[in-house]
Parts: C-alpha cells; structure tokens; sequence
C-alpha cells in the first residue's frame, strides 16, 4: 500500500494464510526480531507452509528464524550481519547451505547493516559513520562501504547506502485494527525495518481497542501509517522470546538443533511442527503446559 | 588466612578475570548471548563496580540480576530504567558517548588481533561458517578497551593469520589511535591458559599473567602466533574467596559459566540439567 | 434550501478553505500554535477527512479536540496513540514518508512563492525582525502541498519583491518537481479575499477564486505583485451550514478561529473574553 | 563532567543556585522546550539573578525563554530557527535587541539545526538530508550549509556540522537522584541537545526513588549518563507548559508582552518576578490558586 493507503485504511487485521497477497517469490523480506528473541515466527512457519521461493532475506541478528526459512529453501539470497543459535550451537541449516554453495550471501557489518535500513526511513539515500576499518568486508564490498571525507572537519566517514526491502515481518505485544504497534521488550531495530520497507506485515499476541494504546502512548514503537498487515497470533514469537510477555523455549530450541542436524531428520521437523495450523504447532510444542510455563519464567525473574 | 580461593573451576577462573577489566563508571553493552560474558558483568557489578551502565537488550541501565538459563532477558529487560531499540544504542552508545569494554570471541584471532568469526577456509566455499561478526567489525575498533576471551587456547583458534579479517582493532597503542581520534585503551586476550596483551603494531602479543598451574610453555605450544615472553612472567590473581561465593551463591548458582567451557557434545545435557534445577526452584 | 450558509465571518471563509485543501489520508504536522490552522485541521478530521493523521507537539496520531487557548496542547497530547520528539517527526515524517499539506503564514511572500519569515529591510539592520522560519525553509520545498494562509491580503504583504527568502517552493511545476524527486503538488494562498494558485516556475499566480462579496478588482489592488486573471473567476465555495455549525458547536465554540484576523491591539482583550469564558465553562 | 564521571555520581541532585558551578560567562547554552511548551524558565530566571553574561545561546524553537534572557542582557550571541511568542506577538525583547544591533544572530532553518544536535549525540562530524533549496540562508551561511553528492546515487544533499554546546538546559517531569530524565508531554529535542552537550543541567517537577522510573520506563527519555545536574523546581517551565502536568499561564503571558513593551517596564518585570526566589516567584504570579488552575486546565480537556 502507498503511505496513503495506510493511512486511510483503519482495519488492517488478517489472517496468517493472507499474507500471500503482500509476500511474492523473489521479494526481499527483512525480518524482524534479533539475537534469540522476538523473531515473527509464525510468519515465517506461514512463508514456508505457503511455499512462498526465492526469496532475498535480510537480517541483522537472526537465528532461528532464519536457519529455518533457509532449511525449508524458501531464501535464494541472505544479507546479514550474524546468524546465530547462541548457546545452542551454530545455525545448521545456514551453515549447510553456505558451505554447499546453496545461499548467496551479502554479509555486512552489524552497524552498516542498521544503518542501512535507518537511512531509507529518514528519507536520505546514504548515512554517515566511523566505519569497521581494517576489515576485509570494505575490501569485499566496494558498492556497501564508501569512503567520503566530512565536508567541514576534512575527517574520513564511512558511508552506507539506503537499504530498502519490500517487505519487513514483525513480531509485537499488541496492535489496534489500525496497525499501531506496541513493543514492550526486546525492540531490535524492527522499528527501522518497518520505516525501510515497502509492506509491513506484523503479528501481535492481541489486537486491542485504540484506547488502549492511548493509556500507555509510549509503549506505542510503529505508527500504523507504516503497516499494511496486522495479524493476532498468540506466541507468535515461539520458540524465541518476546519478554516481557514470555521467554524463549530452550526445550524446543535443543529438539530444534537435533532435527535440523541432518537434511533428512530437518524434513521430519517440518512435517511435525511446520506443516500444520499455528494452533497445531502450539499443541506439538506442548501445549497450554509449556505455555504457561514460559510466560512464568517471564515474570520469575531474579534481580540482585 | 589467604581472601584467595583455592577452590575455583577454570570458568570461575576466566570469568573473574574477565570481571577484573570492568572499571567502576564502565559502559557496557551485553550483546549475543554468552554465559560467562553476562556473568563477569553482573559479578562486577555486584562487587566493585557498582555504578557501571550496561545496556542489555532493550534495557537501558540495566539492574544486576541472577543468571538462569530459562529467565536472563527477561530479568535484564525488567530492571531496565530506560528501552532503547538497537538502532538507539548503536548510534548512542557505540558510536556517541562510546563504550568502554565488551568481551568477544572469535573462531580465529591472529598475531595482529584479527578477529575471524566468518569463515574457516576458503570464503567462496568455506569448511565452517560462522555466525558473522555482528556488531564486531565496528566495535572491535571503537570500544576503549578490546577484550577477547577465549574458553579453549588452542593453535586452531589462536592462528598465524586469519583467514578472513571480520574485524580488527586498526589502530593498537595509544598515540596511533589518539591520532585517529579513537580512545586509547588496552587490547587484551583472556583464555583458559593465560592473559595475552598487545600494546604496538608491529610488536607481538605479550603473555601478560599465566593461570594458576600454567606454564609459560603451556602457553606458547598452544598458541599459533609469536608471543614476548619476559623473564619472569607474572602469575594471574586468583579468585578470591569472596569473589567465588557471591558467584555461586547469587550471580551464578546453576553454574552456566562452566557452559561455554564445554565440548559441544555435552552441552545440551548440561543446560537440561540445569533447567531441571531452575523448574525445581520455581516450584513447577 | 441552500446547503451553503450564508451567516459567517471572514475567518471563517478562510478557516474553511483551507479545510476543504485536506484531503482524507493526508499526513499533517500541526506546529507552531497558529488557532486557525488547527481550528482547520480538526474541522477537516470531525467531517469530511477522520482518517488523516496528525502529528501535534510530540502527540503521534492525535484525535481530534475542541479547541480553547488554555487547553489545545494538552488536549491534542492526550489522545495521542504515540510519542515521538521532533528528531523523531522531521526525519520519519518531514523527511521519510513526507508531509501533504502544513499551512503556514509569513511576513512577506512574492510572486515567485518566496516566503520571508525573518526581516522587513535589510537583514543586517531590519526595520522588523520576524519569528524565523522554523521548519519554513525545507517544509515549504518538501510538502505535497503549499499553502499559505494571509488573514490580511494587502501589498505590505503580497509584495513584488521579499526582503530576505526565508524558504521558497524551489520547483514548482509537476514535472519539475517530479525530475527533482519531490512529490508533486499545488501552490496555494489562501487570503481574506481571494485564492491564488501557481503552477509553473516563471508564470505568475493566479486567482483560482475570490470569496463572495470581493470582486477581481479587490484582490488585484491589493496585491503587490502580477496576478494571471482569468476572463470570469469562480467565487469560492462557502462554508455549509453543516461545517460552520460543528464549527462554533464542537471544534471552535469560543471563535478562536478570529484571532488571526484581529489587529494586534484588539486580540489581548479578546483573548481574556475567551479565557473567561473557557473559566465558567470549568466552573472554577 | 566526563561521561565516566556521569555514570560514576549516582546523586546529582543540586539547587538552583548551584548552577553556576556549570554554567560560565560566555559559555555555548542549548535551551530546552519548544514553542511555548517545555521551556526550562525556572533556569532562565537563575542564570538572570545569577548574572551570568556574554552567553552564546542556542534554541530551535525558542520563545519566552530567550527573550527573557536577551532582554536580561545575558546574551551576546543567538543561534535559532524561530523566537516567537505565538499567540502574544513578536518577542518584544528579542526585536529590539537585533533591530538596535545589539544582538548577535546566527539565525539557520528549522530542521537543520536540529540535525546539527543530533550529528553531536551520534558521533559523527557532519548528517546529510535534503535541505532548504533556493533559502538565502544558504548564501548566507556557506559555513552552515555544505553541498554534498551521495556517493551512491549522485543525488545532490545538504550536508550539516556537528552543534557542541557547552551546556544544555532542560524542564522535565521527573528524575532519579542519578540523573535519568523521564519526559511525558512535548519533547522538543531535549534528548539531541543532551546528547549534544558538555554539561546537561535539567529541573523536573519532582526527584524520585530511581524504582518509580522502572515502573513505567518508555517514558525515560534521558538516560543518566548524559546528565551533571537536576534540581527540584516544580512549575519549573511557568509561564510555558509541562503537559498532561499543566498548562501555559496565558494571564502571564500577556502581562508579560506589557511589561516587556519597552526596556524601562520590562526592568520592572525583572525586579517584580526574576529577581526573587522562585518560590517568591510562585506567589507572585498568583499562588496556589493559579498552579492549581493551569493544572486543572491540562486534565480538563474535550476530545471529540
């Protein structure tokens, strides 16, 4: 939608299986989410159950999210900074696909990559900033990094170019009908990716009366005339967290590392978890037990 | 009666090392999720730096909190007296008021303190792909301190020449990045052998301390590069009793620093446990 | 029975002119306080535009509010859905997703659309010093629309020449906009007397429509520069009954909307009249 | 203070009259607020008693604030976008002051003086963005204004240096004894000119236990770290606004505009108001019963 689509249409609430109207093969897609945490990954179950190829992936922390839409051979091309299980180990599914020669990659330093996409929001078509010098990524990436002299101190810049994807997925606590979205924890720069793109896709664990946004306007991160889509998708995040709401679910994060470990058993774990409605996946994790329990460990928390 | 601990793994070891370059007043940032990075910083700021900021996650100002496996985030997240996303961090922290230390690992890390978390071997058609070095390119150069830590000491990791530089530190001693307008500060490596410092372009990394029943050979025979060894090289300080008892008492009572310490193998069964014990205390 | 009203001031001719330029989904800034630009926008918002989106101090998205001098800030921040700071507005909304239309009056204007906001005189030792231009100089280039707002249409204002171009439209034509990258869009004033609208760069404004009462004459006399005047000129629309009863029933009921069109000397007595007017209403 | 010096005083809570230790004669001082919302007028009023002089001032949208502190004498230089007393008229102390030559102006547009701020808080020497073509201004102030092509796209940008004031001055709603800033109604760009500036000096409504701040901390907009000084100054913003806290005193307002009519009268509004404490300040403009009323009027508002 135009800006001014976005604007007008004051009821954006869909279903996961529409978001094959806004997502076509070969789109770039930058997902949202970073490290282990906040990643929209009922969206990216919802791209591989509809079969959605080709598509040129960008992240800036990814995990998860990733390797998954990489195991399932969703993505042709990925641009990132870091693709990471954390504790858990290295991404397999990335990790085979690289080292096979099966995903181009454009992989760029974590501050150029933000900056990147921070750029396009702002209007301007480059950024300035003191850059990653000495690293091989300047000599491997003439086009991304650019240097240009500040036209008043002389001194030497790093220069990053607008990224503009056409579509960015999200992951929220709350939205209205319009598409005004709450981030209570962990933000990444989802806010940046939303302002970057040309769609907006975003689930959130409850869709609300606009009155509610208003008792806590700051809590409000993406106006709706940013968002074309918003979906209602309780522990949309799973398995990683969206604090403080819940956390991530180590359990399923260690069955995930097992099945992915090989092609053939990560098929088995599309079958069992991916293939299948949301409310399925939920149960397959299991269930109202799990849940609950990730939601307590969010709030059991220990300070010192 | 020595206030050193005797009693104390080769985690606790590095991880009290670590803890001991964080300075009162530090800004830190808690980045990628590692166990024994997250812990030296709450220990620290539980014992001599209390005032230190950190930034984790979202978090601005983070309180301390205690480490778990299953509640880490969310417990940072709360303690927070300010939520700033990452595009705010980055350009206020990193590259605004900057930061003064964040502890990184590496696949391979060279003489010249190349940093590699990109690839083993070839770039094109690589043996390994890592992870990609996040915001390590940038902060590698930019931080006032650089700290490299590295639970195995190893010729694989400590290499002659890295195979792909992902970052570096640009400029080392202090009148080279003073000219380059960088703030001056020492670049050290942490290990589970010994603590490593390179003070000059051009001079190799020095054997600053060996661990507690570490030799100086111990250290140069697994070590890829050449290093200074002076006459007499001194002994790391230990932990100190206090400093164990706080860790395992308040900070660290599961014992997630001994993860990264760990053989790849074993450590899901570890972190199971350690859930195991985490759910029992919940009363789940 | 006419739908056109035929009881209302001159303000209110002019407030509801340049409602009638806001069009549904339009994105607006409502800035420095200016009653009969936000008397404008809200009247625009509760009839014929609910959806536009209003950005008014750091109040994202605001609904819209019955405006009273003592409460219009904190009304328009009270139904806000978000907050942003101004960084936050001129990048993501100025610069980023663009603006439609900001009313904005100046001291001065030409027949070229140059705006001075800042000096009558020479800028050095002026006779006058204005206000400055605020976001004037890049929001007058980078909006969809132009438009100026005059209570008082004379040629002390309407002037051959400004004395110091504070900000000007820059392109003007649609093509010429559109090879710069600029969204394309009209140049307006609107005034008490008339509407004057440019649509090509060296090609003089011209009346678009004189409000009833006022003939062509009028306005040619009292402009200090060329005028385009067409063989008959339409009158402009009048307000409808409709719009100038939510008018003075919701959005205005103390006649805000007049202030602009009062002389300096008269508007201190009226704006008390209205303070106590808006005291009773509170019963304090 | 350094900024580890920043991080180090966890009480920066001072007095009114302590501000002199920060700011000096001659010193670069950034005032908060803009329109007639937000100013820091409890501050101003100080540096006036305090006599502080020869000060290069700096506002983006200044108003009451400035033309108080011109009017005083205590400026010898003026960086702005806008002085305005909206509503009232022209700054009256402000007029006179440039139109008898006795001011010294450094007048830029709106949006680049606020990217000036915001280059100092990133780091970075300089920001690109798409300027005010065809403004005198860039004739006038070469220096400013810097011509600049994306190294990218070619597209021709307007290149804006980094502003580095001295110190800044704010008015906010609340802070810990720490120095974190929380900010609930018009932000102006507060957070850039803090990040701008060497000394941060910010009154608030109230100081409190640094818990109240984590209960809601969306609404934390300074970080501690950037702040030297807060001081307890309720109604510190009066006669501007502090929304939802209270608004604008339009009474004084006006009585302001007559008294700031011609230099003799407005010697008299010096003694009559600035020259006394600021709770002999309080009585004067009418006490109780006017707080009250201007904070009745903020909650007392009709949405429609």
């Amino acid at each position: 939608m135009s800006t001014r689509d976005k604007v007008l249409n004051q009821n954006k609430v869909a279903k996961l299986t529409d978001i094959g109207k806004l997502i076509k093969d070969g789109d770039s897609v930058a997902v949202g989410g970073a490290w282990l945490s906040s990643h929209p990954m009922a969206l990216v179950r919802q791209i591989i159950r509809s079969g959605i190829k080709n598509l040129h992936l960008m992240t800036i922390l990814g995990s998860v999210d990733i390797d998954m839409l990489v195991g399932a051979g969703c993505a042709e091309r990925l641009m990132f900074s870091f693709v990471s299980m954390e504790a858990y180990g290295l991404p397999p599914n990335f990790r085979r696909a690289v080292e096979k020669g099966n995903l181009k990659i454009d992989e760029i330093s974590g501050l150029a990559i933000i900056i990147g996409f921070e750029a396009t929001g702002r209007g301007v078509p480059f950024l300035p900033y003191r850059g990653p010098s000495g690293s091989d990524f300047l000599k491997q990436r003439p086009d991304f990094y650019k240097q240009i002299k500040c036209p008043f101190t002389g001194e030497d810049m790093m220069a990053i170019p607008a990224i503009k994807p056409d579509v960015a997925i999200i992951h929220a606590q709350r939205a209205d009908a319009a598409g005004s979205i709450q981030i209570e924890g962990t933000a990444g720069s989802d806010l940046e990716l939303a302002k970057a793109a040309k769609k907006v896709i975003v689930t959130v664990e409850e869709i609300v009366p606009t009155d509610v946004l208003r008792e806590n306007p700051f809590k409000t991160k993406i106006p709706r005339f940013y968002v074309d889509m918003v979906i209602e998708q309780p522990f949309g995040a799973h398995p990683t967290s969206l604090v403080p709401s819940y956390v991530g679910d180590p359990w399923h994060m260690m069955k995930y590392m097992e099945m992915a470990a090989s092609p053939e058993s990560f098929k088995n774990y599309l079958e069992q978890y991916v293939m299948k409605s949301e409310d399925e996946y939920l149960e397959a994790i299991g269930g109202l037990k799990q849940t609950n329990l990730l939601k307590k460990l969010a709030r059991e928390v220990k300070s010192l | 009666m020595s206030k050193y601990s005797d009693d104390y793994s080769p985690a606790e070891m590095v991880c009290v090392a670590v803890a001991r370059e964080i300075e009162d007043g530090d800004i830190l940032i808690l980045g990628s999720f590692t166990p024994l990075a997250f812990v030296s910083y709450v220990l620290a700021k539980v014992t001599h730096a209390p005032n230190i900021m950190y930034m984790a996650y979202s978090s601005v100002d983070a309180g301390p909190f205690q480490l778990t496996f299953g509640t880490y985030e969310a417990a940072a997240t709360k303690g927070g007296v300010a939520r700033w996303n990452m595009t705010e961090c980055i350009h206020s922290l990193y590259l605004g008021v900057g930061v003064d230390v964040e502890p990184i690992s590496s696949i391979q890390i060279d003489g010249n303190g190349n940093m590699n978390l990109s690839v083993v071997g070839d770039y094109q058609k690589p043996m390994l792909r890592g992870p990609g070095g996040a915001g390590a390119p940038e902060v590698v150069k930019l931080h006032r301190k650089m700290l490299g830590y590295f639970p195995s000491h190893n010729k694989r990791t400590l290499v002659p020449k890295v195979d792909f530089i992902t970052g570096t530190r640009w400029k080392i001693s202090n009148q080279e990045r003073l000219k380059a307008g960088l703030r001056p500060g020492p670049m050290k490596l942490i290990t589970n052998l010994a603590v490593l410092t390179k003070e000059e372009e051009g001079r190799p990394f020095r054997i600053a301390s060996v661990h507690p029943g570490i030799t100086v050979n111990d250290v140069v025979n697994n070590t890829g590069f050449e290093l200074e060894v002076a006459k007499d090289v001194p002994e790391t300080e230990k932990p100190t009793k206090e400093q164990i008892r706080i860790l395992r008492e308040q900070v660290d009572p599961y014992g997630m620093v001994a993860f990264d310490f760990m053989p790849g193998k074993e450590r899901p069964a570890y972190l199971k446990s350690i859930l195991e014990k985490e759910i029992k205390a919940l009363g789940c």
